[in-house]
């Protein structure tokens, strides 16, 4: 160590002091009177050792950031991992191999088509939650990850679904499987219906009138006890397979799956073929938005992200461009509710609240807004980890919220970074004006 | 001095752990003990835990079911049906507990009770009173309380008959548990011929309803009655009184809570609330011992938590008694027979309710305790 | 009709508006400034309610009695802890994303709401919180039969609401340092160029919404006595429809959409139903959105092609 | 004065505007004829860029009138933004479901499906896409939507990609971006984007393309590159092109017609040698050299 980095050193550390007893009050002041004192009824319980303990813990973690700074190799890592994070997007090389992707892909699949069996029955419903958290994650990056309208009433449309198949069932005898395309076209109308006359609207009021219609949808279910059963819910029927129930006893006439193939009863066929739809659904979904991407309306959808009046001065209607973005979403979300309906078997207004549009929206940024991969594995990390802190139920929303601070901080853009499709030069077809004048000839700009 | 306690504690819980650990690999029954232990209704967890933990150590310090030790599992549901299903699938597959106690808010006994059905664990319920959760016919499910509707039949031929109101407001929180209770009440109000003259629902969590306070005024009631829980009961309370409102106020089971007084903003107006409430538990002959063991160790048993002792009781009267874990024989054994628990003998009608209603009314005093009114 | 009736709901009104306003305050200068929702801002109100609560206790314990000094010396206590907090939220989660994507201090505020929520239930307990009430009485106007009242704390809601909100309005548009809030918040880059310490002052305004907010709780503790840590969002999403309802960066804005917000509520479920009355008040945010896409008060935007 | 044998492609006149109590366009008339390359010029806040606005739809004329005609139909292109109900509406069913499309439907988007594409003064590019899919956006319109075609990718969604494709690349090609094609367009330099602008707007497949300072920023030498440019897409591409600049060497060079305004109103317009001489043109350049003076 040389004189001047001692001195640097010693610098570093009499400053760090002087912050960590800074960050030390500031957290006595913060954690003291919250921490300290504990309500109980009109009268006080001391704790006060408490705010002192994670003042100290905040001191000290303030004096060892600053130090840590000191050390080069902390500090080049610190720098590494900060500096990913302001490219959030790459563009691949027209020559980039696809064949890792592919391997990847088939390996996913496999491996998705396997799980059910490898897995607890207990695994096989968090693992049902998670892929419907998928469902919604990638409905809601279509529409705030690739058009940019931000979207905090998502649940809305996920409510529509789950209602659609659960009322559907009790005054029209709607099965599982009409009630899918039924979810998604009603979600899809209810998106319509709201978008129209607000996506002229500047970017956050959407944000607030959306708030707005996610809390009215939940209130109406909740308080039109006529038609939606109100807080007590509403029963939602399970799938069936080519009319084979899974239920212990079939209803009237029917046969239930395990009596016709002879098997135990058990309600692990009913969540192994909701997870296999599901499963193939999100499968198709997956790539259907990856090839959205380089198709025209995926593009048009990025464009007005990026740039609004410039779409308009290309004869781009942002109006329907946005519409089909909202709708589209809200028909995933339809979808989604129409499976965690059935897969609940009984729905309320409790699952439909703000905090899950939060939730579906932390997946969709977390991930990086727009990047496919990205919202598929944040919404396996948001289902999963909170399934595993089980054991520290009372911080579970704590750590939560910590994470969902850290992640923005560290990477404001996602997990992972976008990557662009390269574009080839393709075999001419286009009839090319003035082709008698040389081409390379006629442009002047090589010489700029 | 803390460290020194807080070393205490680490130690026996590794020793308990290992304890348990051991006894595991022999043989120990699992019984589930779901509620909310945390959220918004995590005393009503803790009541559950509390009765819970105690009767499985009476019950394993004499010997335990049929020689093997009970071991409680804790599943907190939160009172969110989404959770609930979680824990119960939890419970199920994951612990592979024999029985459960709980869950504790209707909502999520609803869907949960699905689960044990399908799994055939017995599931007994020391809190959700709504009636949907034995009327669905589940062959698996009984309850250690009462029905709503009992609940409101004698709220509601109290209110006639003894208060002699002639004009009754209806107040609900817009949940299954307030609005199944208010709407049973109604309905048995509405059937001895009394029509009520305001029937609204207020929106659980928020704690302005001077609007409300001023309609009832308005409709100028005697009674006003509220299903629902004491975190609105008790700001309701205090408003009514402060809007110069003197009608009496009449709630179900879901305000018995010790945070009831403070919310209501003290004994001048928690004075004279009336409400419908099981027996009190602490009552009980049978339990009176289990009670001062409580108070020895400085909890009060108040509200469920007796509710929670007898219901692990007569699980593991019932596990004894038929044999075996599987929940639809256990059920029929308990509906079959009764089970003798700190809270006198209990017996079940074939959909899994108790066959006597042990509803009375209450009414609260000035310092915060209730008791039976005549 | 009976008037002591309307007159009674309008009171109602006006004193649950009032407390909007005041919430409202917090999130107007926050977006004003830096185009920013500030989600966690409805659950300093609730941490303020907390110590609001916990300060009264102690001072009595203390072996104050003395009703209006208790009040007053708890609302300096409240008012400054809550800055506290307001400086070191924004310090710790919202400044280093002042240059990221738009929607990152979003999610990080999402983020510190659950964080602020999660932290006031582990330390001070699921359950409602209560304190005593302490000042009672009221004015009534009318007969026995009919009569209306405003209790001695809806009237010091009222006052304290209108004192505040002119005093921020002073400071705002007649100080030295409202100069500076304006001129950040029309342009941060010119700003900063020209001398102001723009860190500075969007620390600042962040401290001023907590101080706001920290008011509404105590107020709201004394009047309605009690609160848990859910408080913060159902009134938070409120104050947050009436800050746009107003027009969003517009103090006046503020109050009066918290006062329409208010109104309609206790108007709608006096007269008509309690149980659409969220309903209709989104409502109306909705329509005034689509009619006056700025907010009532709010400037309209002006697209620079 | 050119004698108009040939009808002109945009026809302006009496276009007022007025932003509050500002009259910042006062009753301009103008036209631009098929093929031609028209400069507007004038001294800073003459009401250009409002001009160009109100032509590309993106402003709402107070009243006046402009017509674009190509082909054989012609637009009128304040009527497309979608305006407010008129009381004369009420007679007449058809004007009455002709406002009520436009007001559904209409929008500034309208103008541009015309064949009116524009830049802009301060660049406005997709700036987390690729050049090429800059480009293909632009095509947008003309490319075949179908989501499900799209999704199985069906011979005719294919072929329609590779022709935008190849449109794209022989349009980066034009203006010297061919290297750029797989660039983030906001990583690009300053005088690609510029290029690039003009690129996508040229993608629309435009009849008339309107320029805003596309030479700003530029140095001499880009700047004489641009000239070429902007000569070879009229050459070429048979398109008129309307500009509004400030290098006057490069107007005088390029442009057929000039249309001075200022304070709003037009004061001049006709060849380059005409406007040159034109008094009232140097009194307000003049005039407007001097009040810069002072204010620097």
């Amino acid at each position: 160590m040389s004189h001047t980095e001692q001195y640097n050193f010693s610098k570093t550390a009499l400053r760090g002091l002087r912050d960590a007893a800074f960050a030390g009050v500031i957290a006595l002041i913060v954690f003291g009177p919250m921490n300290g004192l504990i309500l109980d009824g009109y009268g006080l319980d001391f704790h006060l050792d408490r705010p002192f303990l994670m003042a100290g813990i905040v001191a000290l973690g303030r004096f060892l950031l600053t130090l840590s700074g000191c050390l080069p190799a902390v500090r080049q890592l610190r720098e590494r991992l900060m500096d990913f994070s302001h490219r959030g997007v790459t563009v691949e090389q027209p020559g980039d191999s696809q064949v890792r992707w592919k391997v990847l892909i088939l390996l996913t699949i496999i491996t998705g088509l396997c799980a059910p069996f490898l897995v607890s029955k207990y695994w096989l419903t968090i693992l049902i939650l998670a892929l419907i958290y998928v469902l919604l994650g990638l409905g809601l990056n279509i529409v705030v990850g690739f058009a940019g309208l931000l979207d905090l009433g998502f649940v809305a449309f996920y409510a529509v679904g789950a209602y659609v198949i659960a009322l559907g069932a009790q005054y029209w005898g709607l099965g599982f499987w009409t009630a899918i395309p039924v979810a998604a076209v009603l979600a899809a109308l209810a998106g319509c219906i709201l978008a129209f006359p607000v996506l002229r609207m500047h970017g956050d009021y959407l944000a607030i009138v959306t708030l707005g219609f996610g809390e009215i949808i939940r209130l109406v279910l909740n308080n039109w006890l006529d038609f939606t059963g109100g807080p007590n819910g509403v029963r939602a029927p399970s799938p069936t397979l080519f009319g084979l129930e899974f239920t212990r006893k079939a209803k009237e006439g029917g046969i239930p799956f395990h009596e016709y193939f002879g098997l135990e009863y058990s309600s692990f066929y009913k969540y192994l073929l909701i997870y296999l739809v599901l499963f193939v659904i999100v499968v198709a979904l997956t790539l259907f938005v990856h090839r959205l991407r380089n198709m025209p309306m995926g593009r048009a959808w990025e464009a007005l992200r990026e740039n609004e009046i410039a779409c308009r001065s290309l004869g781009i209607n942002h109006v329907t461009v946005k519409l089909s973005a909202f709708m589209m979403g809200a028909m995933t979300a339809g979808i989604g509710g129409v499976f965690f309906a059935s897969y609940q078997g009984f729905v309320n207004p409790t699952s439909f609240t703000f905090f899950e549009s939060a939730l579906i929206l932390a997946i969709v940024v977390l991930g990086g807004m727009g990047s496919i991969v990205g919202v598929i594995i944040a919404a396996f990390v948001f289902t999963l980890v909170p399934e595993m802190l089980r054991e520290f139920a009372d911080y579970r929303v704590l750590v939560f919220g910590v994470v969902m601070v850290l992640m923005m901080i560290w990477r404001p853009r996602g997990l992972l970074q976008i990557r662009r499709k390269a574009f080839k030069r393709p075999r001419p077809v286009y009839t090319r004006p003035g082709e008698a004048q040389p081409l390379h000839a006629a442009s002047a700009g090589q010489s700029l | 001095m803390i460290s020194k306690q807080f070393k205490r504690l680490a130690v026996s819980a590794a020793v308990a752990a290992s304890l348990s650990a051991g006894i595991a690999s022999a043989e120990t029954i699992k019984i589930g003990v779901a509620g909310p232990h945390t959220g918004a209704y995590a005393n009503f967890g803790v009541q559950l835990w509390q009765g819970a933990t105690l009767a499985a150590e009476k019950i394993n310090s004499n010997g335990g079911i049929d020689g093997k030790q009970i071991e409680l599992v804790k599943g907190d549901d939160a009172c969110e049906p989404k959770q609930a299903l979680a824990v119960a699938n939890r419970m199920v597959e994951v612990d592979g507990v024999a029985g459960v106690v709980g869950h504790f808010c209707s909502s999520s006994t609803l869907p949960a009770s699905e689960i044990y059905e399908d799994a055939g664990v017995v599931m007994v319920t020391p809190g959700s009173t709504n009636p949907a959760v034995t009327d669905r016919g589940l062959s698996v499910v009984l309850r250690n309380t009462g029905r709503d509707d009992q609940q409101g039949i004698v709220a509601a031929e109290y209110i006639v008959n003894d208060l002699n109101a002639k004009r009754v407001a209806v107040i609900h929180d817009k949940d299954t548990y307030g609005q199944g209770l208010a709407d049973a009440m109604k309905a048995h109000l509405n059937k001895i011929g009394t029509k009520e003259v305001l029937y609204e629902g207020l929106t659980r969590g928020e704690k302005d309803f001077n609007a409300l306070v001023t309609k009832i005024k308005a409709a100028d009631a005697d009674v006003i009655y509220f299903g629902g829980l004491h975190s609105e009961a008790g700001p309701l309370v205090r408003q009514l009184r402060e809007q110069g409102v003197d009608g009496t106020f009449f709630s179900g089971d879901g305000i018995v809570s010790e945070d009831l007084m403070p919310a209501a903003g003290g004994g001048k107006n928690v004075d004279g609330i009336m409400m419908t409430f099981g027996r009190d538990p602490r009552t009980f002959d049978e339990g009176k011992q289990v009670v001062a063991e409580f108070r020895a160790k400085g909890f009060e048993p108040e509200g469920y938590t007796l509710y929670a002792y007898s219901t692990v009781q007569a699980i593991a009267q019932g596990i004894d008694g038929a044999d075996t874990t599987d929940g639809e024989k256990v059920a029929e054994w308990l509906k079959a027979h009764s089970a003798k628990t700190i809270m006198g003998e209990r017996k079940w009608d074939a959909k899994g309710d108790l066959t006597r209603s042990d509803y009375a009314v209450y009414r609260w005093n000035q310092d915060g305790s209730y008791a039976k009114a005549n | 009709m009976d008037f002591h009736i309307l007159f009674q709901q309008l009171v109602n009104g006006l004193t649950l508006g009032s407390v909007y306003g005041l919430i409202a305050v917090g999130y107007t200068m926050v977006y004003g400034i830096i185009g920013m929702i500030n989600f966690a801002h409805g659950d300093i109100y609730m941490i303020s309610a907390y110590l609001a609560a916990i300060f009264m206790a102690l001072l009595f314990s203390f072996g104050l009695d003395s009703v209006p000094l208790v009040i007053v010396c708890t609302l300096m206590i409240t008012m400054a802890i809550t800055a506290v907090y307001g400086w070191s939220i924004e310090h710790v989660a919202y400044r280093p994303l002042r240059n990221s994507t738009r929607l990152a201090p979003l999610i990080s505020a999402i983020g510190v709401s659950l964080i602020l929520q999660n932290y006031a239930q582990i330390s001070q307990g699921a359950g409602t919180q209560s304190v005593p009430t302490l000042i009672e009485g009221a004015l009534r106007f009318g007969d026995d039969n009919a009569f209306f009242q405003i209790t001695y704390m809806q009237m010091m809601i009222i006052a304290v609401s209108a004192v505040s909100m002119g005093a921020l309005t002073f400071l705002i548009q007649r100080t030295a340092y409202g100069r500076k809030c304006r001129a950040t918040q029309q342009d941060r880059t010119m700003a900063s160029i020209l001398g102001i310490n723009t860190d500075f002052t969007i620390s600042s305004v962040f401290v001023i919404g907590a101080i706001m907010a920290a008011i509404a709780g105590m107020l709201v503790t004394l009047t309605y006595g009690s609160f848990d840590f859910y408080v913060g969002f159902i009134v938070g999403i409120k104050a947050f429809t009436a800050a746009v309802l107003g027009g969003i960066g517009s103090l006046p804005g503020a109050m009066l959409g918290g006062l329409i917000l208010g109104l309609s509520e206790s108007l709608f479920s006096g007269f008509i139903n309690t149980d659409y009355k969220d309903v209709f008040a989104f409502s109306i945010l909705v329509l005034v959105m689509i009619f006056k896409p700025s907010g009532l008060l709010g400037k309209p935007l002006v697209e620079k092609v | 004065m050119q004698p108009t044998t040939t009808q002109p492609l945009l026809e302006v006149s009496d276009l007022s505007m007025r932003f509050g109590g500002i009259l910042a366009l006062n009753s301009a008339s103008l036209n631009v004829l098929p093929g031609s390359i028209t400069a507007i010029i004038g001294p800073n806040g003459a009401g250009k860029t409002t001009l160009f606005n109100c032509i590309t739809g993106f402003y709402r004329a107070t009243s006046g009138a402009i017509r674009f005609n190509s082909g054989n139909s012609s637009v009128d292109l304040i009527q497309v933004l979608g305006g407010p109900f008129k009381a004369t509406d009420l007679t007449d069913p058809r004007a009455f479901s002709t406002r009520l499309y436009y007001k559904m439907l209409g929008g500034s988007h309208r103008v541009a499906l015309a064949g009116v594409a524009r830049t802009f003064q301060n660049i406005r590019l997709f700036d987390e896409m690729t050049a090429i899919e800059n480009l293909l956006v632009a095509q947008h319109t003309g490319l075949d939507r179908n989501v499900v075609g799209g999704f199985l990718r069906t011979g005719s969604y294919l072929k329609s990609e590779h022709t935008a494709v190849d449109r794209a690349f022989y349009w980066l090609d034009k203006m010297g971006l061919g290297e750029d094609a797989n660039r983030l367009a906001g990583e690009l330099p300053y005088g690609h984007q510029r290029r690039l602008e003009i690129a996508r707007a040229m993608c629309t497949q435009p009849k008339m393309i309107c320029l805003d300072e596309p030479a700003a920023g530029l140095n001499p030498n880009e700047t004489k590159a641009l000239s070429e440019m902007i000569q070879m897409l009229r050459r070429e591409h048979d398109v008129a092109v309307l500009l509004i600049e400030h290098d006057m060497g490069m107007v005088m060079d390029i442009s057929d017609h000039i249309v001075v305004l200022d304070h709003g109103e037009v004061i001049a317009a006709g060849t380059p040698q005409h406007v040159e001489n034109d008094p009232a043109v140097l009194a307000a350049y003049l005039g407007a050299d001097y009040e810069t003076g002072v204010a620097l």
